[in-house]
């Protein structure tokens, strides 16, 4: 009797085929929505080198100074033999070595960073250039930056007492002024 | 107020909201609610443009990165 | 008068009394990271702080209030009294015991790692085995839920459980598989390294396994906001709930699809894959659909109250809506906060688009505005619909609530908004302090004071809800304080279907897809090597 | 199957099929559509995409072939075995050893500003890595390569043991009372130095290292120790004559700073902050 009465009273209100209708209709739309957007992303992926950075290599913190890609003398801008530009970094607390470095503009540069000791942000900012320094593993970025100019590199990842004081510069200079170096010479731009 | 199925809401009925007098005003609501709908799509809309213009004018003018 | 109010009360009174001095706090950061003079400009002092403030909003503030919630619900729906009240007050002790331990050391300065750990950063041992006690606390909530909701559900088989039950319940699920990830993480890597028994540990391991709490906590605070969405607010309006199917679909993709999103989170790491970090996107992306079919069907429900209260044309039913009710104007206000804090969240978790903002302030402007704002003041708004029913006193004036509510609403705005257009002018975050002597900070100097006022606002508006909360607390008593009243759905049915009605199918899906989304990006740890790192602490403690 | 199970298994099937969908869609673009022009732009085969997605790069590491010759800062590094050894250490047996150092390094026979760094107080880590960076000649001095040749790693810890033992140089346990004035509201630059570092620069906060109110491991704590001392060691850094700081870190800093800059931060170190002898 319960059931019977209450259909006449409520259903009054909205059917309940009108309510499932508009429910299940405004479901389709959402899905089409985040459809859509998931579609441009995965066009600009495909079109343009735009995800995240997906690079696994480990590296042992503990003697990064004593052997391995990322000893003091290998630091800073080299050009590789087959011609393209790479950027090692170490963040370390509460700074980066070097606390410059010199980039070619409009060129695909490699960014490669670790950390001897606690996680730390690596940021170009006003850039994409945006990713996570995590003790025992390289970070590697690739990046092209379109306009030359000197640009503020803090550590946006929480390290310590100092992390409001640890930044770096990245020195984007025209492709004529960037001299090319030779295979086993490192550069940075130092103090200014 | 006659007895009126509850349990979806709580088990005992004093503990569910009094029934809904029909009223003229009700009678837009037949075909679904209109206005509802206008806010969802307008906001939801907006939030899709938004979307659109950050990815576009903001992230990609950023420089490729991979 | 409500059964169990006590252990209710106790659990809101706790949440709240915290809730203060870590309020406090952020506005002192606020100044302190502003070009304002601020007492005790020292950076050290801002990063305890950052953590105590972390840490009491992150964890202990809103666990308490959702088990406070949580019982007050099962008492109200179930219509019976709590099994094992004295195991809940067992885990409410948990909790505070907890509470307190992980606020001393940081109080010392001994633990400013930040309420998300930071390992090979690590602090003191008693703020980690605090942590632990909370979440401890929070599995006896968890076990009293499914427990209380299983013994009804026997004892009335094939009746639908009450829509606020079975959305409680699914938020005590989810958060009992979410909380495994941060406690793997704490118990089994940063515990052995600050007792001395281990030195080294595996940060990106850690920071994986802490990924598989950290998103779905978000879920576990916002549940109870939506549970007023859908159950206490049309009842507030005079009106009904448009689908009472929406709302459990709504839950259920909340539980099944909030873990295994995590790694949206790792977007910027070096130690995944683009391949997971993708699937998660995908993933986060369905996750977002339960929040936008709740906005559809919750206005649906306002619509409905405000035709009933006469309004007529398109749009003229908002104009009749009781906006005096803290219930209706905190979930109107609650929307409009949803908007821009969802729009952060979409672009957030774009894939690719989440390098323009990671780890800056636009990311901090995002949470502050989603949770600190849209799902807060639902807090408050459930806290004024339960206080005359704990305390058989009336609620002493539903204007000052309002006046509340919408000085939480305009100070989150204002708070907020700058810190987004920070976020993208490039703002790291987490910093103690601006050197604004520098060009490139100084342009933020306008938009972190504006900041600041939002801030006061906020801050002003926490007294005003303590006044009212208190003047509540000791007004006269009322006999005739009624119960508390659940919305009605616009066709109510006696019977729901039945997949919508328990939760064991959806714990296989759950556990089938975070096994699929999070299997190899877990297991890659184990066959990977030499990436343990030393652990470090910012004060000697873990050479002892 | 009464209609009850029907719903019921109908339901599953759907949900099932929807998830199988939309990990499909992830895992299908994921790992074979987006990857194929990431890193090694280039459309690469499914294997090495699926590898380029998972983050195993099928290339080898063509590009750190080349490196200029390594220079080995320090043959110290703190892993678990190193920092158990220097703090293994017996204060007594070290107190035996220490009979020669106390003509240079111990308080009485030592006048202000000698150029000579006070060791009582030292931390244990410091003592042992200085002693060791001696013996293997990273570290540059005659007297005290010899000395240190002389020695073995246990017998540094003892020493190590002995002088942190003593009173003199603060204890550097990284806490401290919150005090106004230690941001870059302060007026005078060289307590903003530090306290709060120059980001402008890239100049790390002092403090956060090496107290007061922060630590690190092989951090020295400054206070009361020597200012001569302390100015040559910064010079000695910034022109890279002392390099066997891990990692460049004081090198880099120090390289920043200019001679005043040094001086002044010399001075205040040693007199003890706020007058704290």
């Amino acid at each position: 009797m319960a059931e019977q009465l209450n259909n006449q009273i409520a259903s009054g209100l909205i059917q309940e085929e009108i309510i499932e209708r508009t429910e299940r209709r405004w479901l389709y739309a959402m899905a089409i929505v985040l459809g859509l957007m998931l579609a441009v992303i995965v066009f600009t992926g495909v079109g343009q080198m735009m995800s995240p950075l997906s690079d696994v290599e480990t590296i042992n913190p503990a003697t990064l100074h004593l052997k391995g890609e990322f000893v003091e003398s290998n630091l800073g801008t080299a050009v590789e033999p087959d011609g393209s530009i790479t950027v090692r970094f170490l963040a370390e607390q509460y700074t980066f070595v070097p606390p410059c470095a010199v980039v070619p503009a409009s060129t695909l540069v490699r960014f490669r960073l670790t950390s001897p000791d606690v996680t730390h942000g690596f940021f170009v900012s006003t850039t994409n250039v945006n990713a996570m320094v995590v003790p025992g593993y390289i970070t590697n970025v690739m990046a092209r930056f379109n306009r030359p100019g000197d640009y503020v590199m803090p550590c946006d990842e929480y390290c310590g007492f100092g992390h409001h004081a640890m930044a770096a510069r990245v020195r984007v200079v025209p492709q004529g002024q960037f001299k090319n170096l030779q295979p086993e010479q490192r550069i940075t731009c130092g103090a200014q | 107020m006659e007895e009126e199925h509850h349990y979806g809401s709580a088990s005992e009925p004093e503990r569910v909201a009094p029934a809904i007098r029909r009223s003229t005003a009700l009678e837009t609501l037949k075909n679904g609610p209109r206005g509802a709908l206008v806010i969802a799509v307008s906001s939801v809309g907006l939030l899709l443009i938004g979307w659109l213009l950050f990815y576009f004018f903001l992230f990609l003018r950023r420089g490729t990165v991979g | 008068m409500e059964r169990s109010r006590l252990l209710s009360l106790a659990h809101l009174w706790a949440a709240f009394l915290c809730f203060l001095p870590a309020a406090f706090l952020g506005m002192w950061q606020l100044m302190m990271r502003s070009p304002l003079r601020v007492p005790l400009d020292d950076p050290n002092a801002y990063y305890a702080s950052l953590t105590a403030h972390g840490s009491i909003m992150a964890y202990v503030f809103p666990t308490l209030f959702i088990m406070g919630f949580g019982y007050a619900i099962t008492v109200s729906t179930l219509g019976r009294s709590l099994r094992g009240e004295s195991w809940a007050w067992m885990g409410f002790f948990f909790c505070v015991v907890g509470g307190v331990m992980a606020l001393v050391p940081i109080g010392f300065g001994r633990s400013s790692v930040l309420y998300t750990f930071y390992p090979p950063l690590v602090g003191s041992v008693w703020y980690y085995l605090g942590v632990a006690l909370v979440i401890i606390g929070s599995y006896f909530w968890v076990a009293l839920m499914l427990i209380n909701f299983s013994a009804w559900k026997s004892d009335n088989p094939g009746k639908p459980v009450p829509l606020a039950m079975f959305a409680i319940s699914a938020c005590a699920l989810l958060w009992g598989w979410t909380a495994l990830g941060a406690t793997c993480e704490v118990v089994f890597q940063i515990l052995p390294v600050s007792l001395g028994l281990r030195h080294t540990i595996d940060a990106g391991l850690a920071r994986t396994l802490f990924s598989v709490t950290l998103h779905a906590i978000v879920y576990f605070w916002l549940i109870p906001a939506y549970i007023a969405f859908y159950t206490l607010m049309p009842q507030a309006a005079g009106g009904r709930l448009y689908s009472d199917t929406m709302g459990r679909i709504t839950f259920v993709l909340f539980l099944v699809f909030s873990i295994p999103v995590g790694m949206h989170h790792l977007f910027m790491d070096p130690e995944h894959g683009s391949g997971f970090k993708f699937v998660h996107s995908v993933l986060t992306f369905i996750v977002a659909l339960p929040t936008l079919l709740t906005v559809f069907t919750i206005v649906a429900s306002l619509e409905i109250a405000g035709r009933v209260r006469g309004g007529k044309g398109l749009l003229g039913w908002i104009r009749t809506l009781p906006w005096g009710e803290p219930m209706v104007l905190a979930v109107g206000l609650s929307l409009l906060l949803l908007a821009p804090g969802g729009f952060g969240g979409l672009i957030n978790m774009s894939y690719g688009m989440n390098a323009m903002i990671h780890n800056t302030s636009w990311v901090t402007a995002h949470f502050h505005l989603i949770f600190g704002g849209a799902v807060v003041i639902m807090y408050f708004a459930i806290a004024y619909e339960l206080w005359p029913r704990l305390n058989a006193r009336p609620l002493v004036s539903k204007r000052a609530a309002c006046l509340q509510l919408w000085l939480w609403f305009w100070g989150m705005l204002i708070m907020t908004l700058p810190w987004h257009a920070a976020g993208l002018m490039g703002q790291p975050r987490r910093y103690a302090i601006f050197d604004y002597s520098d060009p490139a900070v100084a342009k933020m100097a306008s938009l972190d004071i504006t900041s600041v006022v939002g801030g006061l606002i906020l801050l002003f508006s926490v007294l005003v809800f303590f006044y009212v909360l208190f003047r509540s607390t000791f007004a006269r008593p009322e006999e005739s304080v009624s119960p508390i009243r659940y919305a009605l759905a616009v066709n109510p049915s006696a019977t729901v279907h039945p997949l919508l009605n328990g939760f064991v199918f959806w714990n296989v899906l759950l556990l089938a897809l975070t096994l699929i989304s999070y299997g190899y990006p877990i297991g890659q740890f184990f066959f990977l090597h030499n990436q343990d790192a030393p652990a470090r602490s910012l004060s000697q403690e873990v050479l002892r | 199957m009464s209609p009850e199970n029907g719903s019921v298994h109908s339901g599953r099937l759907l949900a099932v099929t929807i998830l199988a969908g939309i990990l499909a869609l992830g895992f299908g673009f994921g790992f074979l559509v987006l990857p194929r022009n990431q890193g090694t732009p280039g459309l690469a085969s499914a294997s090495d995409s699926i590898y380029q997605a998972l983050g195993l790069h099928t290339h080898n590491n063509s590009f750190n072939t080349v490196q200029p010759p390594a220079k080995i800062p320090s043959y110290v590094a703190w892993t678990e075995a190193t920092m158990q050894q220097a703090m293994g250490g017996d204060a007594k047996r070290g107190e035996s050893i220490a009979g020669n150092c106390t003509g240079c390094h111990v308080e009485p026979a030592h006048t202000a500003e000698s150029g000579m760094p006070r060791l009582a107080g030292l931390d244990r880590l410091v003592t042992y890595k200085q002693l060791d960076d001696y013996r293997s000649g990273t570290r540059l001095s005659d007297t005290m390569s010899a000395v240190a040749q002389s020695l073995t790693p246990k017998q540094y810890a003892d020493l190590a043991a002995y002088f942190a033992s003593q009173k003199g140089l603060p204890e550097n346990r990284g806490e401290r009372a919150p005090g106004s004035h230690r941001s870059y509201h302060n007026a005078d630059p060289v307590q903003r130095l530090i306290y709060a570092g120059d980001p402008k620069r890239g100049i790390a906060a002092c403090a956060s290292c090496h107290g007061p109110g922060g630590y690190l491991i092989g951090a020295p704590a400054l206070i009361n120790q020597d200012a001569l001392y302390l100015e040559q060691q910064l010079l000695a850094f910034a022109q890279g004559t002392r390099s066997n700081d891990i990692n460049m870190s004081m090198r880099t800093i120090a390289g920043l700073l200019t001679p005043a800059e040094m001086k002044a931060l010399a001075s205040i170190y040693a007199k003890g902050f706020d007058g704290s002898k």
